[in-house]
């Protein structure tokens, strides 16, 4: 292929007034950016390679680089614009689908942006939440209809054991993503913070590495359409099991692990050949109708002794209301809702931007509808896909979350720096690749200490508001649609959130 | 804006006294009690909720009903005729009253359901809520038996005044002073709160409400008054009718213990504890509260478990007293045997002797 | 060894399988069911020394995650058989249905009749475990669909190849091997594979595979014609779709 | 306690160190017969070249040996030794009882046989007061032989011509530095010294000398060359230092014999350093290992055991580290020629580099290494343990050595401590 | 005592504790200036890391129980210190004969200049700071400076 016509995205700038010629941006670069003769030599960038990481800056000793968005002065068009203009270039150079990573980079509106939260004031007291008993405790799984009691003196015991309950201490839980689209490394980090945080991480559906069987206790174990790792012992090592139907950032398409990042670890917890691609696509082929869903969760149960809750999660997309309910009807005990603009390792990127629908609408339109069919008790709901910060996910409880799941908050808490190019393998924070050479940068003891500190923190400011709002535990904030206001939006999106206006009372 | 559309919050004055041998006696001793606290009150709203009061009806469904005109009233005629036999119907006795004015419609009808309705309760609670939703500026005061609620806009004392409760003797009666902080009051929205013979007096206002105002209204209640406490005593009414729950086992999902209590506690205490608020979580009322629960025979005093609001028990010979404050109590009972300050989340359930006739039910 | 037997008439495939898990847990490692219609999931999970034989029509995923248990089913099976099946063997003396050996990870699945669509997709190998399965009669559409290892072996008895196998052979498949009796048509076969014709008596794996099958049917099977051997043209069937 | 120790060099010090490590009460008496504070032998030709100052040559400071509590007795020389009662007597007939006695003589220059030798006057290069005696007398221009090519007479070679005398040195081998390392490596070292102006006459040696004038001396070479010199170097060797021992009950062969603790047959008396012969690893014979770094490691061997504590001395190895003529020299193990079973790898990773590498049986056992000393310690430590690195070798000769060249299987075994 | 240690498995290969390690013995412990000091020598940093991809991993003095570099020192500059157990070398006292580098079994020891002679430079685990520079400087905790029980 002749030259090609587009242009590099980003712009190195390199002050050498400051550069010691060092070397550490050619070591650190996973995409041969800087490159140096000899040690200590003149360093020299390829900008073409530059997908704007940040780790060479983060990692600069002498401050000496900056890495800045090529603004290409294509004419202002409103239509075409210079990455519509880039995009029409790539295809015309390659043929290909155009690929993306993480989550949906469209400007859609952020409705957690335009939710506001609310706060008590004189007529019922915040909470300090320093000094008072705030809990953030939550069960996942099913809930018993109703509660049977039987007398027996002045005490009372339960009659009929409960269906089995997930304890999470904190609300967040890590979302999916499996071994081979992140590194060992990053799971291990994941699964060890889980432990330690009381609450649970999902082995996505890359199967399970031997190494983390060790934090078993606290998984979520996947089974997709790939099968990948499903064994028994798969299923019954875990605490719950999840049946992946669909993914936020890639409704209606199967997961697709690029074979550069299929190592013989990987290709070995997967059972299938190295460096292949490995597919697992859109549809279970067990599954092409609800029925055929309920097969699978009755299976996992049967297989499993009716011992393990079954979440299936679906993407957010425009039935998802109806979708949910079937799935509950389903005999599900936890649905996970997966949004528009959760993350993925690799998705085309019409479908990544495109497909589906934001969490926030779904969750709320789901709660609703379940509640409405009197069946929402019959399941857990997670939202996930999305969730930036606590406000996040004080938002979706109230919206009607049980908990949610952060999976590129994760990342970014262990160094990601939102490139997109995880399906390169080459990941220069050493966290969606499989090269040993960048992947030893996620230390796990590091990555555990960032990820404990990032869930206790938001942990603190739920409780934070919580108290602010009056509240100390967090089953009052669950479907709590009061304590949030809209702001912009219009009514038709305040119905479907199910809020009021800023503004109007109680 | 229309009291019932909006929500307002309010802060109050409750109490209540009860007859443990089930030995009526007269509204004007919960009247004297409520008028010690006239300070928490801001005229906007005062009742009482007196069991017993009935006894030559007792076997009937009594109905207090307002209503702002007489449309109203024809409706609800229309609806008893459906499913009841009317036995009685008379204005409620009122007498004027200086403080008390904007006077709706008051009824008193005593109801005898037609068939021999398997569950007559469901079908009282069922009309009672079809009133209070579809009958615009009509109002349920109080629907079951023996028992009534006296509820208005203007201070406790003279509610009572205007209901004439010196002329009424119950085993058991509770009051309720109301200040709420927004526009003036609707007769409607003053408590007790009834559902059945469940009645309400609240003090405080619930952060949890949106939760819980949804839990319920995913199990058919509507909410017609948007205040926490309408939610409270339609949370009474389910867990209590609906549920057959205990008011022992009620008052720990209303304020149950904390994680790390549950924690701590043994086996088979824990597994109760940890059902009872996976099941019933959303009814977890969250945020400062004193509230009477009467019923039927009894009452339940409790507090948040944070105890945020003031309540204060107290018991002399027969009698137990709860109130806001010590010195409602002390107005009717001088030298009680004990006083006692309940913790938050420790609830005082007092029921008449089970030997005692004087069950409405 | 004692062997119990179950008259499944009636019952809910709840209470047979808790029962046959139950009983298992004392002891018990042989059952043979009789009446059998509609109960899914008979085998599910069970692991090795339990034999299970079952007279009629078991439901859909039977052997459903398998892991060492034997199943003899004599009658047709319907749809799911040894779905996501870890290891163990099962021996249908009639036909099953559709998806059979999703996702298989090992063990062994003889079926002397016919078989539905997409029968051993997502087969995959390693770990030490490489599965089978061998099919007397005919198969449907997507025979090996995104197959990644293992083995499928397809005679066709009594019919041409063009008779015995659907269309989409293999499609996405990126690892393990079919072998179809006779040659078949190309235009079957998808993009992502590619074909060889070799004798039974020339190639090991095949006579390996076909060896047990015949035992569990006591039949000896004579080839005049040689096999379609399919195997992935490359790794990744995939791999220059993408625009990076 | 009392502990005696004979001599103050290397082995005396690390004796020292290591009673007092033990034995904190114990009392501790040095004798030695240099006047001043003990210096590192090998520091006198940087003394003569002027790159360092006397006070600066010292091993340890007044100060280490106030520290320890040790009677440092200088320019005692101990002239006998009574075994039978525990008790060493002086040049000046002081006499010192001991419990315990550590031998650390050193050696002395061997001193060739040479005709008319004795009758000439001529240098040794062992002492200060041999280089403060060549300082004196050697002025620019002199001509002066050296007899002998290896580490001493090189290094006397190198300051004599700092000094802006001419040099000649003559040795009876093939090559210089014969000792250590083999003809390739010792090609590029002389003609670095050639280089220099140093004339090197190898296969050949000194026949006779005599006095032809004042300053002076007439040489005549095996070869049957006269050669007139005004000074004369011998520099053949060092021998172990037997003075002490001669005519006592202590065994000794070509050195004093010592077992792993580094004590002699004689209970109670213990040895170390230059006087000692031990086995040597790599070959499995008896030696003498004339280097620093085995008189430190026999001195701390034998002062544990002195004080009670039970150490074993694994055995000794070569290995040097010299500058000459700003060449850098480092060899180590069995360096010096081809032998059976070895494979001699060479290298020239660099201008003026080179790396020669024997191995033997899939492991190294020797290395020469020119201008290449950077760490070349690994390399001492690959020879030392003897870790396999057949895998490796190619990696091993063309670049500096690293510890992540070692196979990671074996990683633990040889590198225990040092990664997490 | 406490000493630097180096977990293999999470050295990144940046480099950066010999970056700071050498500004932190430089005269002048600003980076920029260190690394082009006035007298044009750039001082050696006394740790370094190996690289042999896609491993890596740094090194520095063990501060060995019986270090071989001071038995094998000819000049008396190498010594462990009896009380820090901190093994320094007195660089006016370094004649640079290199023995201490043939028998460092790790390689730890570099040839240096001080004051324009060549000596021997090795860490000194940064005397005077809490933590050395190049653990403080390990952007992975690859490094980590701790008491495992020897001296």
């Amino acid at each position: 292929m002749p030259r090609s016509l587009v242009p590099p995205a980003f712009f190195v700038e390199r002050v050498t007034t400051r550069c010691i010629k060092c070397g550490v941006c050619v070591r650190q670069c996973g995409f041969s950016v800087h490159a140096q003769a000899e040690p200590y030599g003149e360093v020299v960038s390829t900008e073409e390679n530059c997908v704007g990481c940040q780790r060479c800056v983060v990692f600069c000793p002498t401050r000496a680089l900056r890495i800045m968005e090529n603004v290409h002065s294509v004419r202002q068009h409103p239509n075409w614009t210079a990455g519509v203009i880039h995009d029409i270039q790539k295809q015309a150079e390659t043929g290909g689908i155009i690929l993306g990573s993480m989550g949906c980079d469209k400007d859609y509106p952020i409705y957690f942006d335009r939710l506001a939260l609310n706060a008590s004031q004189v007529t019922n007291p915040a909470i300090d939440p320093l000094r008072e008993p705030m809990e953030v405790r939550t069960y996942l799984g099913s809930k018993a209809p109703r509660v049977e009691v039987k007398r027996s003196g002045v005490t009372f015991r339960l009659q009929k054991p409960m269906p089995i309950g997930i304890k999470l201490e904190t609300p967040i839980m890590f979302a999916a993503m499996s071994f081979g689209s992140i590194s060992k490394n990053v799971c291990e980090a994941l699964a060890k913070a889980a432990t330690e945080l009381g609450t649970l991480f999902n082995t996505g559906e890359g199967g399970y590495h031997a190494d983390l069987r060790k934090y078993a206790a606290n998984s979520i174990v996947q089974v997709a359409s790939g099968r990948f790792g499903v064994d028994k012992e798969y299923l019954e090592v875990a605490r719950v099991i999840e049946i992946k139907m669909g993914q936020g950032a890639k409704p209606g398409i199967g997961g697709h692990l690029p074979g550069e990042k299929m190592t013989w670890e990987v290709a070995r917890t997967r059972m299938i050949p190295k460096g292949t691609d490995a597919i697992s696509p859109a549809p279970h082929h067990d599954i092409y109708s609800i029925e055929d869903l309920k097969q699978l969760i009755d299976t996992l149960k049967e297989v499993t002794d009716y011992k393990k809750p079954i979440s299936v999660k679906v993407a957010a997309v425009h039935n998802v209301a109806a979708i949910a309910s079937g799935i509950a009807r389903a005999g599900a005990d936890i649905i996970t809702i997966d949004g528009m603009k959760g993350g993925t390792g690799a998705a085309p990127k019409v479908v990544r931007n495109e497909i589906g629908i934001p969490i926030e609408v779904a969750i709320a339109a789901v709660d609703q509808r379940l509640r409405e069919e009197g069946i929402r008790d019959e399941v857990s709901l997670v939202a996930s896909g999305g969730i930036r910060c606590s406000a996040d996910v004080l938002k979706a409880i109230c919206l009607g979350a049980d908990a949610v799941y952060i999976g590129t908050a994760a990342l970014v808490a262990l160094g990601c720096h939102l490139c997109g190019k995880c399906y390169t393998g080459k990941c220069s924070w050493g966290i969606a690749t499989q090269d040993e050479y960048l992947s030893r940068r996620v230390n796990p003891e590091l990555g555990v200490k960032r990820l404990v500190n990032l869930v206790n923190a938001w942990t603190l400011e739920i409780k934070e508001v919580i108290g602010a709002m009056g509240i100390n535990a967090i089953e009052s904030l669950r479907g709590n649609r009061l304590h949030l206001r809209g702001i912009g939006l219009n009514e038709v999106e305040l119905k479907v959130l199910g809020v009021k206006p800023a503004g109007e009372s109680m | 804006m229309l009291e019932g559309w909006v929500r307002i919050p309010s802060g109050c004055a409750i109490a209540g006294i009860i007859n443990q041998n089930g030995q009526a006696f007269s509204g004007e001793m919960i009247a004297r009690a409520m008028t010690v606290m006239h300070d928490r009150s801001n005229g906007l709203g005062g009742g009482f909720a007196g069991y017993g009061i009935y006894p030559e009806m007792k076997e009937a469904y009594a109905f207090h009903v307002l209503a702002q005109d007489k449309t109203g009233i024809s409706q609800v005629d229309e609806l008893f005729k459906e499913n009841f036999t009317v036995i009685l119907k008379e204005p409620l006795p009122t007498r004027r009253t200086a403080g008390v004015a904007g006077t709706p419609f008051l009824m008193r009808y005593f109801l005898q359901p037609q068939k021999e309705n398997a569950d007559a309760d469901q079908l009282v609670a069922a009309t009672t809520l079809q009133i209070n939703k579809h009958i615009g500026g009509t109002f349920v005061l109080s629907g079951a038996k023996n028992m009534g609620v006296f509820k208005g806009v203007g201070y406790p004392e003279d509610i009572a005044a205007f209901f004439r409760l010196d002329e009424y003797k119950g085993y058991l009666w509770t009051g309720h002073g109301r200040f709420p902080t927004n526009t003036p009051g609707w007769w409607g929205g003053a408590h007790p709160f009834s559902l059945l013979d469940v009645t309400l007096v609240h003090n405080g206002e619930i952060s949890s409400y949106g939760a819980n105002r949804r839990y319920l209204e995913s199990q058919g209640y509507h909410m017609t008054l948007q205040t926490d406490s309408e939610a409270i005593a339609y949370a009474c009414d389910f867990l209590h009718r609906r549920h057959q729950l205990p008011w022992e086992i009620i008052a720990k999902v209303f304020a149950p213990p904390h994680w790390w209590e549950i924690d701590r506690m043994p086996a088979e205490e824990r597994e109760l504890a940890v059902a009872l608020r996976r099941t019933y979580g959303s009814l977890l009322m969250n945020g400062p509260f004193s509230i009477i629960v009467g019923f039927a025979g009894g009452m339940m005093a409790l507090n948040d478990r944070l105890k945020l609001r003031s309540l204060v028990a107290a018991q002399n010979e027969e009698w137990v007293f709860v109130a806001s404050e010590e010195a409602a109590i002390r107005a009717v009972c001088p030298e009680p045997e004990s006083v006692w300050y309940p913790k938050g989340g420790e609830a005082v359930i007092q029921l008449v002797k089970e030997n005692v006739e004087c069950h409405a039910a | 060894m004692q062997t119990q037997l179950i008259d499944a008439c009636g019952l809910h495939y709840q209470s047979l399988n808790a029962y046959i898990r139950k009983a298992a847990g004392n002891g018990f490692q042989h059952y043979t069911l009789r009446n059998v219609n509609g109960q899914r999931f008979i085998g599910a999970g069970l692991s090795r020394s339990i034999r299970i034989t079952i007279h009629g029509t078991p439901g859909n995923n039977l052997a459903a995650m398998l892991d060492g248990a034997h199943i003899e089913v004599f009658g047709n099976a319907q749809d799911g058989v040894g779905n996501t099946m870890n290891d163990g063997r099962v021996i249908i003396h009639g036909n099953a249905s559709d998806t059979v050996g999703y996702g298989m990870r090992g063990g062994e699945i003889y079926i002397r009749g016919r078989v539905g669509c997409r029968v051993g997709i997502h087969m995959k190998a390693g770990l030490e475990k490489s599965p089978v399965i061998v099919v007397g009669g005919s198969a449907g559409d997507f025979l090996g669909e995104y197959m990644a290892g293992g083995c499928i072996v397809l005679l066709g008895e009594n019919l041409t190849p063009a008779e015995s196998v659907g269309k989409y052979i293999g499609t996405g498949m990126h690892g393990g091997t079919i072998y179809i009796r006779g040659e078949v048509p190309r235009d079957r076969l998808s993009q992502e594979v590619k074909v060889e014709y070799v004798r039974f008596e020339e190639d090991v794996k095949l006579q390996e595979c076909l060896e047990p099958f015949a035992k569990a049917f006591a039949e000896t099977f004579r080839f005049t014609e040689a096999f379609s051997k399919i195997t992935p043209v490359g790794h990744r069937p995939f791999g220059s779709l993408y625009a990076h | 306690m009392k502990y005696l120790v004979i001599g103050c060099s290397s082995a005396g010090i690390h004796a020292m160190e290591a009673i007092r490590q033990k034995d904190a009460t114990g009392e501790i008496t040095c004798l030695t017969k240099e006047q001043d504070l003990p210096y590192g032998r090998p520091l006198i030709s940087y003394w003569l070249e002027g790159k360092i100052r006397e006070e600066k040559m010292s091993l340890r400071p007044q100060e280490f040996f106030d520290r320890l509590g040790i009677r440092l007795c200088t320019g005692v020389e101990a002239v006998r030794l009574d075994l039978a009662n525990r008790s060493v007597l002086t040049a000046t007939g002081q006499s010192f009882t001991y419990d315990r006695l550590f031998l650390g003589c050193g050696g002395k220059p061997i001193v060739p046989p040479i005709e008319g030798l004795k009758a000439v006057p001529h240098f040794f290069f062992h002492t200060l007061a041999d280089v403060k005696k060549i300082k004196l007398l050697v002025t620019p221009e002199d001509k002066v032989l050296i007899i002998g090519g290896g580490l001493i007479g090189l290094k006397a070679a190198e300051s004599l011509t700092s000094l802006n005398a001419r040099v000649t040195v003559v040795d009876l081998a093939p090559h210089l530095l014969s000792s250590i390392m083999g003809a390739g490596a010792a090609y590029m070292v002389q003609e670095a010294i050639c280089a220099q102006g140093v004339e090197v006459k190898l296969n050949n040696s000194v026949a006779a000398v005599r006095m032809i004038g004042p300053r002076e001396l007439a040489v005549t070479l095996k070869d049957g060359v006269q050669l007139m010199v005004n000074h004369l170097v011998v520099a053949v060797g060092v021998a172990p230092n037997l003075d002490l021992v001669q005519g006592t009950a202590l065994s000794h062969r070509r050195g004093l014999l010592v077992d792993q603790h580094m004590q002699t047959n004689i209970s109670g008396v213990y040895a170390g350093g230059d006087m000692v012969e031990f086995r040597e690893m790599l070959s499995g014979q008896q030696k003498v290992v004339g280097i620093v770094l085995n008189a430190a490691m026999q001195g701390r061997v034998a002062g544990y055991n002195m004080a009670g504590f039970p150490l074993a001395f694994d055995g000794s190895m070569v290995c040097n580290s010299l500058n000459l003529f700003a060449t850098n020299i480092v060899t180590m193990g069995e360096s010096t020629a081809a032998g059976e079973n070895k494979e001699i790898l060479v290298s020239r990773p660099a201008p003026g580099v080179y790396r020669e590498l024997v191995f033997r049986d899939g492991r190294l056992c020797g290395a020469t290494l020119i201008n290449d000393a950077e760490r070349a310690g690994i390399l001492r430590h690959l020879i030392y343990k003897q870790v396999e690195v057949d895998e490796v070798k190619e990696g091993l000769l063309a670049k500096t050595p690293q510890l992540l060249e070692i196979p990671f299987a074996r990683w633990d075994e040889y590198y225990r401590d040092l990664t997490a | 005592m406490k000493r630097v240690y180096c977990n293999e498995k999470y050295c990144v290969n940046c480099h950066l504790c010999e970056i700071y390690c050498l500004a932190a013995h430089s005269p002048a412990p600003d980076l920029i200036k260190a690394f082009s000091p006035s007298d044009g020598i750039r001082p050696v940093a006394r740790i370094q890391v190996e690289e042999s991809r896609p491993r890596s991993m740094a090194v520095s003095c063990r501060h060995c129980l019986h270090p071989l570099c001071a038995d094998s020192c000819i000049s008396g500059a190498l010594t462990k210190d009896p009380n820090t157990g901190i093994v320094l070398s007195d660089p006016e006292k370094c004649v640079a004969c290199w023995s201490c580098l043939s028998v460092c079994s790790i390689g730890a020891i570099r040839k240096g200049f001080v004051a324009g002679r060549p000596v021997s430079v090795k860490c000194d685990l940064c005397q005077g700071r809490e933590i050395p520079a190049c653990v403080e400087a390990c952007p992975n905790q690859a490094l980590t400076y701790e008491d495992r029980g020897e001296n």
